[in-house]
């Protein structure tokens, strides 16, 4: 398993005769990558679903397209926990490359389901094992030679569908919803799928105590990752104009984004398109055409990862310098550099808030479930057009290609704002106009767009310095007057982005503060800390910059800690700068090692430095 | 430096179809040297504007950072205008032009930003046929940073530290027609008549129109010292004043008929050879195209007038079949899908 | 996952010139799909590079981003290499090699690396020609990113949301002809035959060496599933199985003889022409090697062979008239002046 | 003048009878940019320069070629200080665009020098005027038409010389040193210089209090300009490899760069060069080709500013993580984006030092005067090959472009230091190589070199995940254990960069922070704060990371202020991060309006904030 180290740290010792363990363990499927095993776990995680059992799963995958190992991890969780876990008890060994590494990475009293022709360099005695014939289930399954590998995934459906009593007219019906019914399709996996079971009802009597039973937790919710989300926000946002680069794990967002706009933003009568997509060839370039469009009126959006945010650092500086609204997202994944390309971080959150040279402050959305990918996808608009400067979505690859249970999401609450933006017949009646004039004492000046016929509505649009009438200029009291009112829209910008989502409790000493994809191990921690005694509060930050409502949190709080997915403690040290009087004892818990956060994790990190049973630190 | 946005337009001059007099396409005063190449090809893209009757707020003046990308602010004041980062005028102008296909995007260029950090993007645009006009203002040089050679420079010129300039320069208008660019021209700044006509042809093709302008830099053109201004140590064996001392030029102007060939002394000494298409020439065949620049280039001149034309390329924004109307003119409710789509996806989802 | 950086040379295998055998040219095990063309390519390097007794350690591997850009690590374990950033790899070879003029760098990289993101480096690096071996191998499409289409993408492929691909391709080698690139050669990753030979020439040619080798991505070609790889909420009314399925190929692989035209079936149906250059041929006349590739991209035949050569060009070191000794190998005394330098520009500057 | 409103702010009433005024003034020299006066400015400089005076000249120049209006001030101090100063006692009135502001902007008393048929708006009683008749100065002159606009500036030399006593010997060997020496020149501009002297002596008797006298003051220092000087540094440094793409204010570095090289850098017995330097086609480029050249083992250095460090980013990053050494030279100017490129300012210290997505922390040199320009310029190299990383060394506009006095510069005190590379040999003897082994504990880990011979020596470059042996990894422990390594690179780096330099004074109980150009501007008003009763102690930062002298420095003070040219007072956030326990009292003083820091700014600016008689803050 890929976190070998931490795992062995936690297997304890089997004791027999073993309670059933239901709807509170995690499966662990590793397969070779390529080898097609995406429907067979997302068949597994529907079917849990639909028998109304709270499930997650994570798709830990190599940057490779095919032959290097991958990890699918499915977590049942009665409590409705969904972050990573570092133990799985229920291990599918189909990949020989890993398979001892794996079956050491099981716990006591682990299960392994494995392929009968496989060898295990060293045989566990405290494992329980579950071996399949796969070629002869293969050879009998009637599937046509060229998917015989990939149809081989469907028996560790149909075994564990058995061993742990998932239903299967569930699993049937999860695959005729990825099938979209075909009935071939369904019928060929099927079919493989009962195989396996009924060989395993036959030969291999259940030793383990793991297994599910339907629940009442999953009504009414959906399953969703978070790149889809994303893009369907954009998409109830209104957005017009994509421009984008291909890298993981940002792909996605716009595979989404087209099929959304190709199924809704098509004019009924000729079947023209109202929205345009521009596969660029590069960042540079994205960013470069989603300013253009924005400054002529559109709602236009890019989406990257780290090395394209890189790429974008001088445009992102003239969009907040010149003033020109634009969504980009940041699907966040390992860096520096090209780093892991298909693991998990939090390490553009400084950068980007900083992104551009010279003195440059971005505003920064910091989605922390796949339902805010929805929200912030349009509400990221609203901001752009408001506040007329580049808003960055700050997602990652944990929420952004993995599945995750939610609430149906809400249709926008309010109407678009498209922000200050003066007709010909507004700056008629104003008799006068002046692009970078603080008439409303926000900082945020009132602009027009190309195409507007009024003779006066016309400016000049530079990185360069300018004074109110958008007119070139070098004086120091132009420029100065220039970034202070700059300076006065970012204040403007602290009470307009969404504010942080807190859970105070009543005599809490100890303060959480995380964002993004750390919030699942965040809550199910909360849990593990309370029961051992420690009650803390919780503030979700969702957005830079930093406003009133996280100074007010820390000074209620004796310790707080900033738990984030990086090395350096990125917000920690953002927090540090915002409320400089507790910068000295505002503790930061930083994980980078390209896996989602555990909250054993977090609960350890804490405990360590927490004595619960006395009241202050260790 | 600039100070009114909206000069009054000037009394007394005629008017043209939209009602508007020449003065009313005029822009700042230049801050470009007194004879700038640029400077000369501004007043032109101001008199066609007026005599084609172009609705000023039509316009867009896209450009990037170069003395040649300033000039946008010294014509059409009534138009918008946009002065984006070094090398990077085509992606915007890429994305204003597709979310509002009414605009008429003017966009001018230098060789440095568009041959040297532009030329991906320059490349790129033309392979997309953005519907737009592309005005490089060519001058060999950097002149805003103070005279390096650019990538269009001439074998044979002097460079900065390795002697002899021996790398090929590139022919904009070569990587244009190679790129699939169905409008591809070359003037000289100086020839007003030709520079109109060029203009007047590519304002009315619908794709992406090249017009590659020779614009001489007064300045800088002269080798001798712009090989050296800044430098240190260096024996300046005949000068006898300041480094930084700009002397004043009068503009060049040249006319001279299709088919025949001029040659144009720069004002530092060293002459061009200008050869004109003649009337015959048929622009439609690419291939023909690219062996008369092949061989113009051979023998060290330059041929103007209209190199290519083909009209049969779908734009941008046709191969993207978008609607007629220009997507920033679409009604929320057009933007924004009804509820009900969002109930029916969440059901999918379910 | 790679696991040994150097795997011990196979027993047995017989030796060339500078005492090595076969397997000191090996590399890590590849790390790409079965069947993909780029594995072919990488067999010929090290067939080569044994053949021809390159001491490995005067090779440096250098590429950018890309599935193409991994195969480095696939070969010449015992040469150093360099995995730049995407498009970047140009500039990396220019810096690399001018400080050591005595490497041989070849480099590797993808349509997407170089078309796209890379489009203005290579074309710069090509004007300054610098001394390397450039493989392109070119199928079209972004395989790491699983399946969109590149810039060399052939018009009427379908493009994701666009429909039908109506962007003309960009043609490598003619770009790399009009940048003044002296060998520009084309191949089909499953010629063996042909790939070596035009390696075997690149790696003789003292300037920069273009060899674009059409090498098919056996996953992502076929475009009805990698139009649709990942895409949401579409009809996949054939697909039986996962679209993450990666089914196992064969490498295609062909012999043809010069003058004459072959169509190869790629494994997911398409089918394409490959012509070879007949013996005749003069690769010297650039202007008949630009009407060649104009007319086979009329026909839509891909043209093998060495298209273009041209001795006479100097490299960027013989253009900055470096010293023989590769600069690194400079010592400390060659390398920082003495004190009585320092004081005389001092003394000048009192 | 440039800054109107704060000199209006300072200009006092004239007291008459006025006594002398000896060696303490300002002259500014108000001239259409491109008209070419740049000889009669350095020609006035050196003169009093070689009169022994202390003297220093800026130029505010426009972003233009020819017609815009430049200012250039020349400050004689016989205190020696080089600051900018808000006031300008002496006006050389040369632009008619201009000509009325730059009357208004003068003190009570001050002079104005004027081409006689200037009309000024408004004529001030309290200025004292000496109109040259410059129309038939130029015709007499015998300058070759082509040559009158420039000529004429000679003028204001000879009038200059003759009002304030300067020496017209030294007047005229400056012109031979400007000239070397060619006599045509020297005569050609000399005579207008003598006789606008005469013409001044014949027809406008002194009226005003300003002259200069001779000192000892300069005796054994040269002049010089930042950009020439690390250009110097860097040629002394080694340096055989350089790439760059042109842009103000850092382009006279490479020009300085190349001819240097071009004198003392060519093989005596075949004239070939034993460096190379390319023009690249962008900054993208330009970075690349210096890692290029760095990883194959040569010391490669670019140039740039803001706009180019933006597009360095990506590039950036990777040399940080796959360790490449290279020497980036950042020549600050007004940011963000385009912003003021003929203007200074410390804008880029926040973002270089985190340059890159995910956890990057860069290295980063702040020279303080032009010896430290040249200092830095080889010492940049030692550090980059030690530390194998990039190192940015950020000057700016004001030291770079404008000519200093300084102490003739030192030869380097040390070898040159190559860092950890193994030969062939080495990888024999070790019988192994690792390229990413940390064998010394200081994070800092060996490397070979391209061409070493050695079979074993062979190693891939990346920038994503690898492990000690530079094969591709996307183990999560083999990922964090190499950012902890480098890590505790950064933490070596600190030991290494060069120290603060520290005068501390007993008692101090205020403690001033700065770096860069601010430290003209911050000794002089340390003297200005003295008089005022304030004794400070002085850090200057010369390099990031922060390190130990600094934390002690501010636990030693009361009160810290950091004052900076830049908006956001980005140094102040770094110190607040590195020393949390102060974090909320230091004190930040910023000033960002395009102009050089002057010394009133601080001391008013803390005046405001001190009270010198009480011992605390008001
Ligand atoms: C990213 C970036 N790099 C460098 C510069 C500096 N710069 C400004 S203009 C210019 C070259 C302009 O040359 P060209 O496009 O030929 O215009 P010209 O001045 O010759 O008309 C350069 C290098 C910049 N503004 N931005
Ligand atoms: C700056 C940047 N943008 C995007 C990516 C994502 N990316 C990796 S490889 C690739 C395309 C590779 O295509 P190609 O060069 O044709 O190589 P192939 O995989 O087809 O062999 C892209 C877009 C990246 N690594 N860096
Ligand atoms: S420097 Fe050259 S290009 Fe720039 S304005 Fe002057 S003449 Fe024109
Ligand atoms: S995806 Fe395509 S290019 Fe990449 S390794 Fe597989 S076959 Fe080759
Ligand atoms: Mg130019
Ligand atoms: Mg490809």
């Amino acid at each position: 398993m890929v976190s070998t180290v931490d795992v062995q740290a936690q297997s304890q010792p089997a004791a027999a005769p073993r309670p059933e363990v239901v709807n509170d363990f995690v499966i662990v499927a590793a397969t070779v990558n390529g080898s097609g095993s995406q429907t067979a776990n997302a068949t597994l995680i529907r079917a849990l679903f639909t028998m109304g059992i709270p499930v997650n799963g994570k798709n830990l995958f190599p940057s490779n397209i095919s032959g290097l190992p991958t990890w699918y991890t499915i977590r049942v969780s009665k409590d409705g926990y969904t972050a990573r876990r570092d133990v799985s008890e229920v291990l599918v060994a189909f990949n020989p490359q890993t398979a001892d590494a794996d079956l050491a990475a099981l716990p006591a009293g682990g299960v392994c389901i494995y392929p009968d022709d496989m060898k295990f360099a060293a045989r566990r005695e405290d494992v329980v094992y579950y071996p399949l014939p796969l070629k002869e289930l293969v050879k009998n399954s009637g599937a046509d030679v060229k998917l015989r590998d990939y149809i081989a995934n469907m028996a560790y459906v149909g075994a564990l569908g058995e061993l742990l009593h998932i239903d299967f007219a569930e699993i049937k019906s999860a695959l005729a919803h990825h099938f979209k019914g075909k009935a071939k399709a369904v019928d060929l996996n099927f079919t493989m799928v009962t195989m396996a079971a009924e060989h395993v009802r036959a030969h291999l009597p259940k030793q383990d105590p793991y297994r599910v039973a339907r629940m009442n937790a999953t009504g009414g919710r959906v399953l969703i990752d978070g790149n889809s989300a994303g893009a369907l926000g954009a998409v109830f946002g209104g957005v017009s104009f994509g421009a984008w680069y291909p890298i993981t794990p940002s792909t996605s967002l716009f595979d989404a984004l087209g099929d959304y706009l190709a199924a809704m933003r098509h004019d009924p009568e000729t079947g023209a398109a109202t929205y345009a997509i521009v596969q660029a060839e590069d960042e540079l370039a994205a960013i470069g055409m989603v300013l253009g469009a924005g400054w002529a009126g559109a709602r236009a959006m890019t989406s990257t990862s780290g090395p394209g945010i890189s790429l974008m650092t001088e445009f992102a500086g003239m969009g907040f310098f010149a003033e020109i609204p634009g969504v980009i997202w940041d699907i966040m994944r390992m860096g520096p550099s090209t780093g892991l390309p298909t693991r998990v971080s939090q390490g553009d959150v400084l950068p980007v808030y900083y992104l551009g040279h010279g003195d440059t402050r971005q505003v920064v959305l910091l989605p922390g479930s796949v339902a805010e990918c929805f929200r912030f996808g349009w509400e990221a608009f609203d901001l752009a057009e408001r506040l007329q400067t580049p808003v960055f979505v700050l997602s990652d690859l944990d929420i952004g290609m993995n599945l995750w249970m939610t609430e149906p999401f809400e249709y926008p609450d309010k109407p678009m704002d498209r922000g200050k933006v003066l007709t010909a017949d507004d700056v008629k009646a104003a008799g006068e106009f002046a692009r970078y004039k603080d008439s409303d004492g926000d900082g945020i000046t009132y602009r027009t767009l190309p195409g507007n016929t009024h003779p006066l509505s016309a400016y000049f649009t530079r990185g360069t310095g300018h004074n109110e009438r958008a007119v070139y200029s070098e004086r120091p009291d132009d420029w100065s007057r220039n970034l202070t009112r700059l300076f006065k829209k970012h204040e403007t910008a602290r009470t307009l982005v969404p504010p942080p989502i807190v859970d105070r409790r009543a005599g809490a000493r100890v303060g959480l503060i995380a964002y993004g994809s750390a919030d699942s191990a965040i809550c199910e921690a909360r849990d593990q800390l309370r029961a051992a005694g420690l009650e803390t509060s919780y503030l979700r930050v969702r957005a830079l910059p930093l406003e009133a409502t996280l100074r007010e949190f820390v000074a209620q709080h004796e310790t707080i800690y900033v738990v984030e997915l990086n090395f350096d403690g990125q917000m920690h040290q953002l927090i540090q700068l915002y409320v400089p009087e507790r910068a000295a004892t505002i503790r930061s818990i930083a994980h980078c090692d390209g896996l989602p956060l555990t909250a054993r994790f977090v609960t350890d990190a804490i405990l360590g430095k927490e004595d619960p049973t006395h009241g202050h630190n260790r | 430096m600039v100070t009114t946005a909206n000069p009054a337009p000037a009394a007394g001059s005629k008017v043209n179809l939209v009602g508007l007099e020449r003065a009313d396409y005029k822009g700042n005063p230049s801050t470009l040297c007194q004879g700038c190449g640029h400077d000369s090809i501004s007043s032109q893209i101001m008199a066609v504007a007026f005599e084609l009757s172009l609705p000023p707020y039509r316009v867009i003046k896209m450009s990037g950072i170069g003395c040649s990308s300033k000039s946008p602010a010294y014509f059409l004041n009534r138009s918008h205008g946009f002065n984006a980062l070094h090398g990077r005028m085509p992606s915007v102008v890429t994305g204003a032009t597709t979310v509002n296909r009414d605009l008429l995007a003017l966009a001018v260029s230098g060789d440095g930003d568009t041959g040297s950090i532009g030329f991906g993007q320059y490349k790129h645009l033309l392979r997309r046929n953005v519907s737009m006009v592309y005005i490089i203002e060519n001058n060999g040089v950097y002149g805003l940073t103070k005279g390096q050679f650019s990538a269009t420079a001439d074998v044979g010129q002097k460079l900065k530290y390795a002697g002899t300039n021996e790398l090929p320069p590139i022919d904009l208008c070569m990587e244009a027609i190679i790129a699939g660019c169905g409008f591809v021209a070359r003037s000289f700044a100086g020839d007003a008549k030709q520079v109109r006509e060029l203009l007047k042809a590519a304002i009315n093709y619908k794709g992406t129109a090249v017009l590659d302008i020779i614009s001489p830099c007064v300045t800088f053109n002269n080798h001798e010292d712009s090989t050296k201004s800044y430098s240190y140590g260096k024996a300046h064996e005949e000068r006898l004043h300041d480094i930084t001392f700009v002397p004043k030029f009068e503009e060049i102007t040249v006319d001279y008929d299709p088919g025949t060939t001029i040659t144009v002394k720069l004002h530092d000494g060293p002459a061009i050879q200008l050869k004109k298409l003649d009337k015959e020439y048929n622009p439609t065949d690419r291939l023909a195209a690219i062996q008369m620049l092949e061989q113009a280039q051979a023998h060290q001149e330059f041929l103007t007038g209209l190199l290519y034309v083909n009209e049969s390329r779908p734009t941008l924004v046709e191969v993207q079949h978008l609607v007629e109307t220009p997507l920033v003119h679409l009604d929320a409710q057009r933007l924004r899908p009804p509820p009900e789509a969002l109930a029916q996806i969440m059901a999918g989802l379910a």
